[in-house]
């Protein structure tokens, strides 16, 4: 039903569809809000991908930090958040990373929303 | 009778955490999103409600996708805060008030909402921000509290139509409880935000603006939106208006502003808060 | 397009799942019980469905009472069975078509039901044993599943009202999805029993016969009953019929019935078996 | 609002108010799910029984395997059927148990039912 939805550019909803899609990616990223789970993943992070069954697709975003490719894996922006969080990295590295901007040039056009 | 005084509307976006965590209340980028805090305070301080219902979305950290419910209200003596996978300190627990969460899920049963209970149920930083926030000494817990946590994480997600009127529900069922209660409403999350996607770090200030004023007096206006309507106007997380919509429909028909402020950016945010006053 | 083609009901009792193991189909206790499901096998034989929509309770275990939603609904490719507790051997898994689970819970939560969404799902004896007494044959797996699990576990039930409605929501939802496929839905449990308390062993057969007639042709008689009514007249595990109720909504108005028989006791229970057929 | 329906003899509407009660009895009875809870059990039940918080009443019940007091301490019926069905007993036995008659009489009652 939400694919008789007009698109909105550079937005994927995550509904059913690319829930069937992510699921071991997000069930991978949802086990890690306990600390052993993140200890294990550094130690062997394609060992920790393989035990939850992760696609190809997904295993080469997850290596390559790549968060568009992540989502488009059907990963969920929400489980995501522990795993890009677990690096190190918060909501504007990402946001600098998906549109290609420098961190600083993602929050001047942040700020520049206030205008 | 219990009696619901009011209510609160408070971004709840984890960086608000680590901005308190580090003090950053006089920080140039920070200062003009805490200063509009203290006068929601002095309103609690004043109001002295025994019990806030903290509606909010769990992002993650007590849900998962093989269990997904659209509605879930915390009824357990404490709620617990975990990490979250940040590894953040966790803040101690929350008292909860399982009597009244009972009396609650009793009545939005019967009254045809399809609710999930929770007896055991850990809170994150969409519980935990607004509350640092309007009760900020972490060493006192001065309210009891009630989560009620609503599905934003798997589309679909409840229509804002749905909302409004759940928390219409919520308003009857806190009316019915016979225990001398003050009750306070949380509408967490929004305004408009987006994480994901090449569209990241959209805002639109003229939506949130409009959204501040209309679910004062019109929130009709706002549970016309669909969800679809809200991704597309206030951004993937934007949705969590519907947050917003539970809040006001848990206040009854009238309601008067006792404070606002909005502030862009904080983190990817649109920031808005509001506290309003239920007609006598 | 979609079309629910008709709909089966049959109890569910572990019980049965053990007779079935022990093959008691010709034992003198289980002979009149086992004897009425030819027939409805015969039906299922001549309908050919593509899938089936189980409604069921889940006896705890694949919810507990910290997440307790009302209504869930599986969109999992598969649902595995477990031993529950006693070392039963597990049945092999059923598949799911979770395309058309989705649909459904799009529609659902769209017509205002407040659905839990399930990517897994353990399914009990209130799912396994009504397949295995219509599809015997465990090397099969001739139709996919959609498991909708219903609250009888912890009070408050949803409402018989509600569940009839959530069965015409249900109807609604399947024949609008676009793919050709017939669907029948299975109404498990019942009819009346109680396992606890002093009032254990209550059974009530002028009240199941009284439901075995209403719920064919006026279902709205039935779906006017309280939980606690249900509880009164059909014992603690009696309301099940709620389930019964959310198979019958799924019809539409006009069925005629097949076949039915009705048999006291099994173990504790009054075994009610009814095939209605969906108006073309 | 449970409370407000006339109350139905030998019945227990487990409600919020036994919910809460029974938390612990019942968690303890969902672990039996998972063979190896079983086998803890039977190996020290007082261990097993004091991991999951249980309350003197609710021991005692345990300890006595008597179906009243375990409902009267908050069990649940569905999770307490793991219990019972681990020792070996079924819901006849149970029934019997509850209704102070032997399970012939028991099952004679039931079939009485039918006429
Ligand atoms: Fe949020
Ligand atoms: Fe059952």
């Amino acid at each position: 039903m939400t694919a008789s939805h007009e698109p909105i550019p550079g937005t994927t909803i995550f509904d059913g569809r690319m829930a069937m899609k992510g699921y071991p990616l997000n069930k991978m990223c949802y086990s890690f809000n306990e600390a052993a789970a993140r200890q294990e993943f550094l130690a062997d992070e394609d060992a920790y991908c393989a035990k939850f069954g992760l696609t190809d697709e997904q295993k080469t975003a997850v290596r390559e930090r790549n968060a568009l490719a992540l989502l488009a894996a059907g990963g969920n922006i929400y489980y995501l958040a522990k795993f890009i969080g677990m690096l190190g990295l918060n909501v504007q590295d990402i946001g600098a990373q998906q549109t290609g901007m420098t961190v600083e040039e993602f929050k001047a056009k942040l700020k520049a929303a206030g205008n | 009778m219990a009696k619901i005084v009011g209510g609160v509307t408070t971004s709840h976006i984890p960086a608000i955490g680590n901005a308190i965590a580090n003090e950053l209340f006089e920080d140039p980028y920070w200062k003009p999103f805490f200063d509009g805090y203290p006068k929601a305070r002095d309103w609690l301080a004043e109001v002295k409600p025994d019990v806030a219902i903290v509606v909010y979305n769990d992002h993650g950290l007590n849900f998962f996708l093989d269990k997904m419910p659209t509605f879930s209200i915390g009824a357990a003596p404490e709620y617990q805060n975990k990490d979250e996978g940040w590894g953040l300190k966790p803040l101690p627990p929350y008292p909860g008030d399982p009597e009244l969460s009972w009396h609650i899920i009793e009545s939005l049963v019967n009254d045809e909402f399809d609710i999930c209970s929770c007896q055991e149920m850990a809170v994150d930083h969409g519980f935990t921000v607004p509350m640092a926030l309007l009760w900020p000494d972490q060493t006192q817990r001065p309210v009891r509290t009630i989560p009620v946590a609503v599905n934003t994480v798997q589309h679909p997600l409840p229509t804002p139509a749905r909302c409004l009127k759940l928390g219409e529900a919520i308003g009857r069922a806190v009316a019915s409880y016979p225990k001398d209660l003050k009750v306070v409403v949380l509408g967490t999350g929004g305004l408009s935000h987006q994480l994901d996607g090449e569209r990241a770090g959209f805002i639109n200030k003229d939506f949130d603006l409009m959204c501040l004023e209309k679910i004062v007096d019109e929130p009709e206006a706002l549970a016309k939106y669909s969800i679809h309507d809200l991704v597309r106007l206030a951004g993937a997380q934007g949705a969590e208006l519907i947050l917003w919509l539970i809040m006001r429909g848990a206040l009854g028909r009238k309601v008067s502003k006792v404070h606002s402020n909005y502030h862009i950016p904080i983190s990817n945010t649109g920031a808005g808060l509001l506290v309003l006053e239920s007609a006598a």
